[in-house]
């Protein structure tokens, strides 16, 4: 089944049951989007074309990604944000796994949820941020952001339905392409100019960093 | 698996030799910093770099002849590569003697600042050299990192700090949106060299040119973003004012080069195969480019945000030259004589751009410099020569004969009449007719008679002269004797087919 | 063929002697030289001039085929097909307008050291009119179209600097931004022909492109991908039923439009009058303001190929020639009078030119330099005299004190009214004739219709002149008295310049005798002989003998005519009517008598011009400024909506790149 | 196997989520983490074309990719500290003085 639709609605309708619960409704919207999440599962396993462990768990960590990147951009705690987008990146990583990209899935772990999370939750802490203020939300603005997004996906995901699955891969073929070894070679053959490049732009944060946070110098 | 042999490196070396000198000018801001010559040193350590490249982008062999794929086609250092970093070589050099005056006016350390505006340059050259989406898309982004740093360098002022904040945020937000678009474009190409893409592009089915719309128009995002391309070139007049002058200089001038560059080489090696979905989009971005950044500079009382949307609209200019070179049917020769007006309309462009920029670093009514319509008022009479100068930018602005700007615009529009091009061509040339509306606003300051608030003195030193007249020359000689110029940017453009 | 040793090296001396004259002027003139600025200039302009001269002479040695002189100095704009050089170009056309333009500069700068003996930027001002003096022979001596284009923005951009040079008058600098203005939209069509040409024949070359048409040789233009021979690309459709060749040449005379003040771009010429008299003598009067035509006469092979722009180039010379004149009826303002008169004056030689008379437009050109030039240095010694007055309401009875002048003026306005036998007789009746015996093919009854309102037109002409000449120096004296205490001729260093035009204005016309009375006459048509090799034959129409007489005694009665009603009305009628009444007391106090006269002025005269000129002002403040001021409006109001949006939001910037997205995306997804 | 559309469309998901966060909320965090989701919808996208085409490079796009998020998160958090010392909270809504009238 290469429908994409009641995908989008499976991703979609839990985002709804998840804006309507923190709108202010309690039991009644928690139920809702409970049931809405049981039901996003059945339909996920359905339209899935192997009914195995590795399809079933795509859908369900694609769907955590999915509402706790929801959450990271409704929340109204900084902090709250960062502990979701934890999730959100675990659930992408667990998603890399899924797809035979372990070595990726491992980056991913360590370095967006272990070293670049930790720094953000570290200055949060620092600078102590207080909460948003009440008028974070709504507006003729937010409304037109909701609206764009919305139409942008639609559009985006009409230009890419068509696609179907012709770029499976064929099949029995070998994992070889993302193992490490893999990656390193590439890494340090046809890229090694752009494997550079990243050590100097690595160099440039460093000095801006300094640069920006660093204390007035009398010169 | 094969053997691991370490490529040749040798074509890096103009790059590897101002990351060299942008590494010593940082060291030097931190160690000497308690020194005062050291202020000097920095400036000088750029220069030196910026210049000592110049000769190696020749000495690598074979650079400018015969194109060659090293790195598995990653980076190239063929004849456009070359005149595109001799040009960013020169707004290097621009950038840092404008700068001296103005770090030592704001009491700034200032080795830092040399070294980021270096490797800020460097990403510039990358862009050019990239024949492979990762590297491109790494060069923006040390570009774009550096230039971030930059324009928050006044931590002081507030105005710095918000330019800084917006630069960044949009920046990043494009540079996503510019991702997303590479992306799907590795999608369906099924490799990141702009050899495979060009291959997959060759042939795209029904399906995958819907994709391939879609990886375009991100990329337009992505990549117009960094050229000011209306609809994405709305922080340009916040983050250009609120960024330190000579800051603003740059920032006017280096993404833009970086990201016309970029896209020459992208269509040209890349994606022709795309050239369906990217002309109509882009002849739309590019009228709606000059009309929007002409008419909204009609109203503007501050100088730099008139030239932020003057510069919008100068890259609507550019952008009719890349038109008409991609649309179907042209020959190869018109096409390459599109390029190559595009390539020295660049050329024109920095000259003009960082001239008109610079001058509001030498005039210093109180304790700002120059920035409102007000703060020019009467420089002719009290500042005859900074008001000439000017005067010889805004010329060349407006596309008066014997100035570069003119020398540009021509050879843009008839290359777009060349390929058949008339609404665009049309376009321009009306567009060209209102910008001399604003242009001429500034100049009726400069000779206005009631004496602007406070005395305007002179905050230029030798560097920033050095800096405006060499412009200005530069600015003349290009209008006069265009002819070498055009020539070798004809030849630089050749080289990319 | 060329001339031997170093006569062509001398081209570029012309206009580098005056360019080297401001640079100096204007470097050292504030502190060295100061009231001696002017020596630098006049000597440029008389070196330029003797130049010229020289060359012309050259030039007469030679048998009229080969009578060109050829300098290619470097090559400027070159890639690929494309190429342009920096050349200069002596060729009868050039010769004649070079001569003007450095004879007529000369003396004004003579002029000018009088007139502009006590301003205080006296250096600045003479480093701006070497500018201009180097300018002007880079456009007449280019060789190609697009150097062309530099002298055009040249002498454009040294009017604005001259327009404005009283700067401290907000009215002066407004005017000068008002040039500018309307002349950038000109160029803009301007731009655009260019582009077409080197798009059609891949060079801007004047002799390559002449070749190419003569020979109809074939080329291959942007839109065909294919060769094809000049007719038939220019004969191309473009698009709502006009050709290719029309496109082209209908842009390059949009650009004539605007620099030579024709509508509807003429608006910027009667403000310009905000410059120093002498400005407005030299530039705006005899030099720059004939670009225009002299920028058809250049690509008179090209308007030829195309008549629809020929029609145009008729009806939009005699409209403009008729709405000025109409204009000039009702001014008070002496320079604005003759301002309005040079628009009027050119639309003569645009509507010569639309006929294909190009011979005769430049003859007019010549004859037109000499005796405006003249009326405006001779306004110029009047505001002189009379403190800066320019309002003719505020004259009257000048021709006694000011004996010179009011002679040399009298020359001059005989001229433009076209009495024989002044210069302006010759010149003007030769385009009358021109327009009636011409045939156009795509507007058969153009000629006939234009014919008329031309006539109509020398009649407003001969008018204003002698409403102008009477009410400024015959008549009784209606001068302030403190001024009238200290009224006096100027020195001679503005009169001499005054004598030398006027004796140019008297015999000028000579030079170019042609039609009936060249034949009647014997005299030798100098100037449509010389000008043969470039601008083709003057055929003679010797069968239409009859037919110019009759033409030629209708202008000039009609103008007697139109004289006799001026002074009625302003000498006569304003200064005794009262008197009249008593002196004679029989016939004259006649009741029938009386009416008669009121009706005839009322009926004939003064209701007619005055609709004409209200027409013509109402054209000009509500249709013209209107579609000006509408535009500016526009814009701006966009311009506001659009700064509106720029908040200062950075999310609001997103998204409109989000919604730049969005609807790109949706228009090319769903269809 | 998943299909390769459905990775797709998680990826578009996730980038839009990202996308309307950044347009929508006020808290300088918040953007920048919107901008971190839209990247990761990126990556998504480059593992899932890495898989189906049995390809090495989109992956090591990939890196790079997340190197570039780890070098705008250094300069990033600088800016908010740069926001913070300034005005004592880090909402963008604060920094409006630049523009036009």
């Amino acid at each position: 089944m290469t429908s994409v639709w009641p995908l989008l609605l499976y991703y979609l309708l839990p985002l709804v049951g998840l804006w309507t619960y923190r709108r202010g409704g309690r039991t009644g919207t928690l139920a809702a989007g409970i049931s809405w999440f049981l039901a996003a599962v059945a339909l996920g396993v359905v339209i899935g074309d192997a009914r195995s462990f590795a399809v079933i768990s795509f859908y369900l960590l694609s769907l955590v990604a999915v509402m706790t990147a929801f959450l990271v951009v409704t929340g109204t705690n900084p902090v709250y944000g960062a502990l979701s987008l934890i999730g959100t990146f675990t659930g992408i990583a667990g998603v890399f796994v899924v797809l035979q990209c372990e070595f990726f899935g491992i980056v991913q772990v360590i370095l967006y949820a272990g070293a670049i999370l930790v720094l953000y939750l570290f200055v949060v802490m620092m600078v102590d941020l207080p909460k948003e203020n009440a008028q974070k939300r709504g507006g003729v603005r937010g409304i037109a952001a909701i609206a764009t997004g919305l139409g942008l996906l639609a559009l985006v995901v009409k230009a890419l339905a068509p696609l179907g699955m012709r770029l499976q891969p064929a099949a029995g073929a070998s994992a070889e392409p993302y193992s490490v070894r893999a990656v390193g070679t590439a890494l340090f053959g046809p890229y090694l100019v752009p494997f550079e490049v990243a050590s100097l732009l690595l160099l440039v944060a460093l000095v801006g960093a300094i640069v920006l946070s660093g204390r007035e110098r009398e010169s | 698996m094969e053997a691991m042999t370490l490529p040749d490196l040798r074509e890096l070396i103009p790059e590897a030799t101002i990351s060299i000198s942008a590494l010593i000018a940082i060291l030097v801001g931190a160690l000497a910093r308690n020194y005062s010559s050291a202020r000097r040193i920095a400036p000088a350590v750029a220069l030196i770099g910026l210049v000592a490249a110049v000769p190696l982008m020749f000495a690598v062999p074979h650079a400018t002849t015969v194109p060659t794929a090293r790195f598995e086609g990653v980076f190239v250092a063929d004849a456009f590569a070359v005149c595109l970093k001799l040009l960013f070589s020169a707004v290097g050099v621009i950038a840092t003697l404008v700068s001296v005056n103005f770090l030592e006016a704001e009491r700034q350390a200032n080795g830092e600042y040399y070294g980021l505006l270096l490797l800020a340059v460097v990403g510039m050259m990358l862009t050019a050299s990239a024949r492979d989406v990762v590297l491109l898309f790494l060069g923006l982004e040390v570009l774009s990192l550096s230039t971030y740093v930059l324009v928050g360098y006044l931590r002081k002022d507030p105005h710095s700090t918000e330019s800084a904040i917006k630069y960044f945020l949009l920046s990043s937000f494009a540079t996503a949106l510019l991702l997303y678009g590479l992306s799907l474009l590795y999608g369906i190409s099924g490799g990141t060299s702009y050899a495979a893409i060009r291959a997959a592009g060759a042939h795209l089915s029904g399906d995958l040119r819907l994709v391939a719309m879609l990886s375009v128009v991100f990329l337009t995002a992505g990549i117009g973003f960094k050229a000011t391309l209306v609809p994405f070139h709305m922080y340009a007049p916040d983050v250009y004012q609120g960024a330190p002058g000579c800051v603003a200089a740059f920032l006017a001038v280096g993404p833009k080069l970086a990201a016309f560059g970029a896209l020459i080489r992208l269509l040209v090696e890349a994606m022709p195969g795309f050239a369906s979905e990217w002309v109509p989009l882009l002849t739309v971005v590019s009228i709606l480019t000059m009309t929007i950044g002409n008419l909204v500079a009609l109203s503007q009382s501050n100088v730099k945000r008139m030239l932020a949307y003057s510069s919008i609209a100068h890259a609507g200019y550019m952008l009719i030259g890349i038109v008409a070179a991609f649309t179907p049917g042209v020959t190869a020769d018109v096409r390459s004589q599109a390029l190559a007006a595009v390539v020295y309309y660049l050329v024109a462009y920095t000259f003009m751009k960082m001239g008109a920029f610079g001058i509001l670093l030498s005039i210093k009514p109180g304790d700002r410099f120059a920035e409102t319509l007000d703060d020019l008022r009467g420089l002719g009479r009290r500042r005859p020569l900074a008001a000439a100068l000017l005067l010889v930018f805004l010329l060349s602005l407006i596309g008066i004969p014997l100035t570069a700007g003119f020398t540009a615009k021509f050879y843009v529009f008839s290359s777009a009449i060349s390929a058949g091009c008339y609404t665009l061509a049309i376009a321009g040339i009306l567009n060209a007719v209102v910008a001399a509306t604003y242009y001429s606003r500034i100049a009726i300051a400069l000779y206005a008679v009631e004496p602007g608030r406070g005395e305007p003195y002179a905050a230029g030193g030798i560097s920033l002269k050095v800096a405006l007249a060499a412009s200005a020359i530069a600015i003349l000689l290009l209008g006069i004797f265009p002819g070498r110029v055009l020539e070798t940017a004809l030849q630089s453009v050749r080289s990319l087919f | 063929m060329l001339g031997t040793g170093p006569i062509p090296e001398l081209l570029p001396v012309v206009p580098a002697l005056p360019f080297a004259a401001a640079l100096l002027v204007a470097l050292v003139g504030p502190k060295y030289l100061q009231g001696r600025s002017h020596a630098l200039s006049v000597a440029a302009a008389a070196g330029s001039f003797l130049i010229s001269a020289v060359l012309f002479v050259e030039l007469l040695g030679q048998n009229a085929e080969s009578r060109v002189i050829h300098l290619t100095l470097w090559r400027w704009i070159a890639s690929g097909g494309f190429e342009t050089h920096v050349g200069f170009l002596f060729d009868p056309l050039s010769a004649v307008m070079c001569l003007v333009v450095t004879g007529v500069g000369f003396l004004i700068h003579v002029y000018s050291i009088g007139y502009m003996k006590d301003d205080p930027s006296y250096f600045r001002f003479f480093s701006y009119l070497s500018l201009f003096l180097g300018s002007m022979p880079v456009l007449v001596l280019a060789d190609n179209f697009l150097l062309l284009f530099v002298g055009w923005e040249g002498v454009g951009l040294c009017s604005y600097l001259l327009i404005g040079f009283w700067y401290e008058k907000s009215s002066a600098s407004a005017a000068g931004l008002k040039a500018f203005l309307v002349n950038r939209i000109g160029d803009a069509g301007f731009l655009l022909g260019l582009a077409g040409l080197a798009a059609v024949f891949g060079t801007l070359d004047f002799g390559a492109i002449h070749k190419a048409v003569d020979t109809n040789a074939s080329v291959t233009p942007w839109f065909a991908g294919t060769s094809m021979t000049v007719r038939d690309c220019f004969a191309s459709p473009l698009g709502l039923g006009i050709t290719v060749g029309t496109a082209i040449t209908l842009a390059l005379f949009f650009g004539a439009t605007g620099k030579s003040a024709q509508v509807p771009l003429y608006v910027w010429l009667p403000d310009a009058m905000e410059g120093p008299t002498p400005v407005s003598a030299l530039i705006h009067a005899a030099t720059m303001v004939t670009a225009g035509v002299y920028l058809l006469a250049r690509a008179h092979f090209l308007f030829a190929l195309t008549p629809v722009t020929l029609a145009v180039v008729l009806g939009v010379g005699t409209l403009t020639a008729v709405i000025a004149a109409s204009i000039a009826v009702v001014q008070r303002d002496i320079k604005r009078v003759l301002a309005y008169s040079t628009v009027s004056q050119l639309g003569f030689m645009f509507a010569a030119a639309g006929t294909g008379a190009f011979t005769a437009a430049i003859f007019h050109l010549v004859t037109h330099a000499f005796f405006k030039a003249l009326l405006f240095l001779g306004a110029g010694s009047v505001m002189h005299a009379l403190d800066n007055e320019t309002d003719l309401f505020r004259m009257g009875g000048l021709s006694k004190k000011l004996r010179v002048t009011s002679l040399t003026f009298l020359v001059g306005a005989a001229a433009l009214v076209g009495l024989p036998p002044f210069a302006g007789f010759f010149s003007k009746d030769e385009i009358l004739f021109r327009v009636i015996s011409t045939t156009n093919p795509s507007a058969p009854w153009l000629p006939q219709a234009c014919y008329a309102v031309l006539l109509v037109t020398s009649a407003l002409t001969a008018f204003y002149t002698a409403r102008m000449v009477f009410l400024a120096f015959y008549g009784t004296s209606r001068v302030d008295s403190h001024v009238a205490a200290h009224v006096h001729e100027s020195p001679p260093m503005m009169t001499l310049p005054l004598a030398a035009l006027a004796l140019l204005a008297f015999v000028g016309g000579a030079l170019g005798v042609s039609g009936v009375l060249g034949v009647r006459l014997h005299a030798p048509d100098f100037v449509g002989r010389f000008l043969e090799p470039v601008l083709g034959a003057t055929s003679q129409h010797a069968d239409s003998e009859g037919a110019e007489l009759v033409s030629m005694a209708a202008v000039v009665g009609i103008a007697l005519v139109a004289i006799a009603l001026a002074y009625f009305l302003y000498v006569r009628h304003l200064d005794a009517p009262a008197k009249i009444a008593d002196a004679f007391s029989g016939a004259y106090r006649a009741l029938s008598r009386k009416l008669y006269v009121d009706e005839v002025y009322d009926w004939i005269v003064v209701r007619p011009v005055g609709w004409l000129s209200r027409l013509g002002s109402g054209v000009d403040r509500y249709l013209v400024d209107g579609i000006v001021n509408a535009t500016g409006v526009v814009a701006h109001g966009f311009s506001w909506l659009l700064g509106r949006l720029q908040n200062g939001d950075l999310q609001l910037y997103g998204l409109v790149i989000g919604i730049g997205i969005a609807v790109i995306l949706f228009s090319v997804l769903v269809r | 196997m998943v299909p390769l559309t459905h990775v797709l469309v998680f990826g578009a998901v996730l980038f839009l989520i990202g996308l309307v966060g950044f347009l929508s909320r006020r808290n300088f965090l918040t953007l920048f983490m919107s901008v971190e989701i839209m990247l990761n919808a990126v990556n998504v996208n480059l593992i899932g074309f890495s898989r189906s085409l049995g390809d090495t490079a989109g992956q090591v796009f990939a890196v790079f990719v997340i190197t570039v998020a780890a070098a705008e998160v250094a300069v990033g958090l600088a800016i908010l500290i740069l926001m913070y010392r300034s005005r004592g909270r880090v909402l963008v809504q604060d920094w409006r003085a630049l523009r036009d009238n």
